[in-house]
């Protein structure tokens, strides 16, 4: 626990109660509000880990954009008054569970045994904005291409599948 | 118990609550919701490991994290507009009484 | 020395600061001014603002308290303070509380990362515009906070059209702010001041001196205006239309947070125009380059803010489709526009051929575009009918 | 051309703006305790009672017919006949109000009274800074409060007052023609 800074650990505490919070809150809004402090909460882990770029394009993509997307549809489906489902769902919230916590038990057992837990190489330089650019504009040219068609396609899919058909509403 | 591990341990713990939540949530938006959790889990192992994994300073891990970020938004759009059109015709948002009902 | 008065204070009570807790010490130093100087302008601004509109009204404006109505922020905030501070019965009391502190949050972050004077910016963040931006977006947050927590319909109809607008404004605010990263080349708001140093003849070399500078500096300060809800975007807190807007459940103390947010934003935003087209504080004249440095972001700072409340005593407020319509159907691709106008501007070679095919690009798309917008609401002759 | 409009309009209040501080004909504030705009003749806000003469229990025109008090919509006047009678302007006697209130909280100034007053006895007043820390009995004028002298009434509503002036005088002039015969024929 020595090597770890405090604020690492704040952050992660922060985050990972946010996140139980907006799985576990009844109201819905209440959800997509802890949901949005999860999504702050890693994008400031991301600028302690020293990727700059990343955590700050997460603070506006996720909490600018998505949390409001979230938040837009939960009032649009007339979820913002009414209180959600009940906590505990009936059937099957156990093996929901169950089946969680065991990744969960996988997941530590493979990182409590894995290199990380003792060997560490020497933390990277933080990549500055100009660094990521060459490098986004050099290797990764054709993958960058490729985001910008599939969000345009995915932009025009979503207002086509949510726009009110005009002639066959009931 | 380095910074990787710790690192490593928040973004399975992430990816754990976001797993129950989708898996035990019956509102389709919370589903949701799960999933962003577990994307996001996801991205922090790539940081976590461009930070510092073992060949740290290639920057691989930042791209992959914003074209990770770039896809996890589409996503999230196109599936709140299918939560949309599907509440539009059905009325409902829940998802125990969406599974049963013949189209 | 003038220049450097405030760097040279910090360091000297640095000084007495004991070793320990230098940075600390130092962090505290840097913010507490942030902290106190733009609460104060806004004190300011709230008396020239209603001076100002007055005498465009043809009246006077507050002159009763104080000499010639100066100390009517006094009297303003005494009363906010002493107002009793309601809260609705049915609000939802956490989210209620949190909205005001989120958005007071929210509106003195972006600060850290403006140049006020030559070495006087608090965090000068790598990607500082990017930090900005980040920032920015979190406010729709707030704002949604606050009107969907006080349960009431007029207060959730004024937060969803505040988000709806602030979402669809942000696009041609980052694309023209875009256009200027790309020419200076770096995110960092230091880099892109001393890039727009130096002078060619009398002129600085602003990016507002270029063509693209020009249109991305209108459609930024239009887009700044409509993020902010402010002048003619101000129709979440339309009085006439829906009382209050997302404020509305607020009274007292609350109330005069959200006011004093949403002047912070106006601040910051102006900050980054001024650092972004107006060479920060860079002075406008090379034999006047002797004044300190933050004199002139200041000078410039005045200088927007008098335009926002020009502009605010003269346009109409805009209904809610004509204020979406112009934001996707013009601003965009006009910032789009000035993206490409930028890149021509950058590498054609210089003298009057990169002039001309910048301005022709963006007055020809102007034209396009506003054709565009005057035909669909084609106002015809009016026509009178009177009763038989 | 998409803007001019906007700009004209930004000159406009430009010039506004700047032509407040040239001539000050352009600004039209009143600063109201310090200057003051003149009342309009026909301005009322709420009924007095006019007395001749010099003594306000003497000279009061009102003859508690209680007209006024059965017309008023809102009902805000209260008058309580007296026992005994006095002479009035032509030397009949009549009787006079041992009290007349009006509550001033409740009275629209719909000049009603005055329109069905036979004796030109209340008028409306047009004094408005009237506002008073006490809600009860500052709203409830009694008959002290509401008397003012017929000078006053001259000074404020002069046109009018003059027809009621000469319309009396005729009156009076009559009076004493019937009475001036009569004692001639004593």
């Amino acid at each position: 626990m020595r090597q770890m800074s405090a604020a690492f650990l704040i952050l992660a505490i922060v985050t990972m109660i946010a996140a139980c919070a907006a799985m576990t809150l009844r109201g819905l809004v209440h959800c997509a509000l802890a949901l949005a402090v999860a999504f702050a909460g890693i994008g400031t882990l991301y600028l302690s880990l020293g990727a700059q770029f990343l955590g700050l394009a997460q603070l506006l993509v996720y909490v600018g954009a998505i949390a409001v997307l979230i938040v837009f549809v939960i009032l649009l489906t007339r979820g913002g008054d009414g209180d959600a489902s009940p906590l505990i769902p009936t059937g099957l919230p156990i093996t929901g569970i169950v089946v969680a916590t065991t990744i969960l038990a996988l997941l530590a057992w493979a990182v409590f045994h894995s290199f990380a837990m003792h060997s560490l190489g020497p933390p990277a330089t933080p990549a500055t904005v100009r660094e990521l650019g060459t490098v986004l504009m050099a290797e990764y040219v054709l993958p960058l291409e490729v985001i910008g068609l599939m969000l345009t396609a995915a932009l025009i899919g979503a207002v086509v599948v949510a726009m009110k058909e005009k002639q066959d509403t009931q | 118990m380095t910074p990787l591990a710790g690192c490593l341990l928040v973004s399975s713990m992430l990816f754990a609550v976001g797993l129950a939540g989708a898996l035990t949530r019956r509102n389709t938006i919370l589903v949701l919701v799960g999933i962003e959790l577990m994307l996001n889990a996801a991205n922090l192992n790539f940081v976590a490991f461009w930070r510092f994994g073992h060949h740290a300073g290639v920057s691989t891990g930042v791209i992959f994290g914003l074209f990770s970020i770039a896809v996890a938004a589409a996503e999230a759009a196109v599936g709140l507009a299918l939560i949309l059109a599907v509440y539009r015709h059905t009325k409902t948002t829940d998802l125990s009484l969406l599974t049963g009902r013949a189209q | 020395m003038l220049d450097q008065v405030f760097v040279l204070l910090k360091h000297w009570l640095l000084g007495y600061s004991p070793a320990a807790i230098q940075p600390e010490v130092s962090i505290l130093l840097t913010i507490l001014p942030i902290l106190l100087v733009f609460p104060v302008l806004f004190a300011l601004t709230t008396v020239l603002e209603r001076k100002g509109l007055g005498r465009i009204q043809n009246r006077y404006g507050p002159n009763r308290v104080g000499f010639y109505g100066i100390l009517q922020p006094m009297a303003d905030a005494l009363k906010s303070l002493t107002k009793e501070d309601i809260v609705p019965a049915s609000a939802d009391r956490a989210v209620h509380f949190l909205a005001p502190l989120v958005l007071l949050a929210v509106a003195f972050l972006p600060y850290a990362v403006l140049p006020i004077g030559r070495n006087m910016i608090a965090a000068n963040l790598d990607a500082g515009v990017l930090f900005f931006f980040a920032i920015g977006a979190i406010s729709e947050l707030s704002v949604f906070m606050a009107g969907w927590s006080s349960r009431n319909k007029y207060s959730l109809l004024g937060a969803m059209r505040a988000v709806a607008q602030m979402i669809s404004y942000e696009v041609p605010l980052l694309l023209s702010s875009i256009a200027v990263i790309m020419a200076a080349g770096s995110l960092n708001t230091v880099e892109i001041v001393n890039k727009q140093a130096g002078f060619s003849g009398i002129f600085p070399h602003w990016y507002v001196l270029t063509p693209w500078g020009f249109a991305g500096f209108v459609l930024f300060m239009i887009a700044a205006t409509a993020e902010t809800n402010r002048s003619p975007f101000d129709l979440p807190e339309g009085e006439s239309e829906i009382i209050a807007g997302y404020y509305l459940e607020y009274s007292g103390f609350k109330f005069a947070l959200f006011f004093l947010g949403e002047y912070l934003g106006m601040f910051a935003i102006s900050g980054l125009g001024i650092t972004l087209f107006l060479g920060g504080w860079g002075a406008p004249l090379p034999f006047l380059t002797w004044v300190p440095s933050w004199i002139w972001f200041f000078a410039k700072l005045l200088g927007l803010i008098i335009g926002f409340i020009w502009v605010r005593g003269t346009l109409p407020r805009l209904r809610m489709d004509q204020l979406m319509n112009f934001a996707w159907k013009f601003m965009l691709p006009m910032a789009l526009v000035v993206v490409v106008s930028a890149g021509a501007w950058r590498f054609l070679p210089q003298g009057v051929t990169r002039w001309l095919v910048s301005t022709l690009l963006l007055a020809v798309a102007y034209a396009l575009l506003a054709r565009g917008v005057e035909t669909r609401n084609k106002i015809a002759k009016r026509t009178y009918r009177f009763a038989e | 051309m998409l803007g001019l409009g906007i700009i004209k309009g930004l000159v406009e209040t430009a010039r506004n703006f700047l032509g407040s501080f040239v001539d000050k004909k352009r600004l039209v504030t009143v600063q109201f305790p310090e200057e003051r705009l003149p009342v309009a003749e026909a301005a009322r806000n709420f009924p007095f009672l006019i007395y001749d003469g010099v003594d306000p229990e003497q000279g009061l025109r009102c003859v508690a017919c209680q007209i006024c008090e059965k017309e008023c919509p809102p009902r805000c006047i209260t008058i309580e006949k007296s026992k005994d009678k006095k002479p009035d302007f032509v030397g009949k006697q009549q009787f006079y109000p041992a009290v007349f209130d009006i509550d001033v909280s409740v009275c629209m100034s719909c000049q009603i009274c005055v329109e069905v007053c036979p004796f030109d006895a209340i008028r409306m007043d047009n004094e408005f800074e009237l506002s008073t820390t006490d809600r009860f009995g500052g709203l409830l004028w009694t008959k002290e409060k509401l008397a003012r002298p017929n000078e006053y009434y001259e000074a404020i509503h002069p046109t009018e007052a003059a027809e009621v002036e000469a319309r009396r005088a005729e009156e009076k002039a009559q009076a004493e023609a019937k009475k001036q015969p009569s004692a001639v024929t004593q």
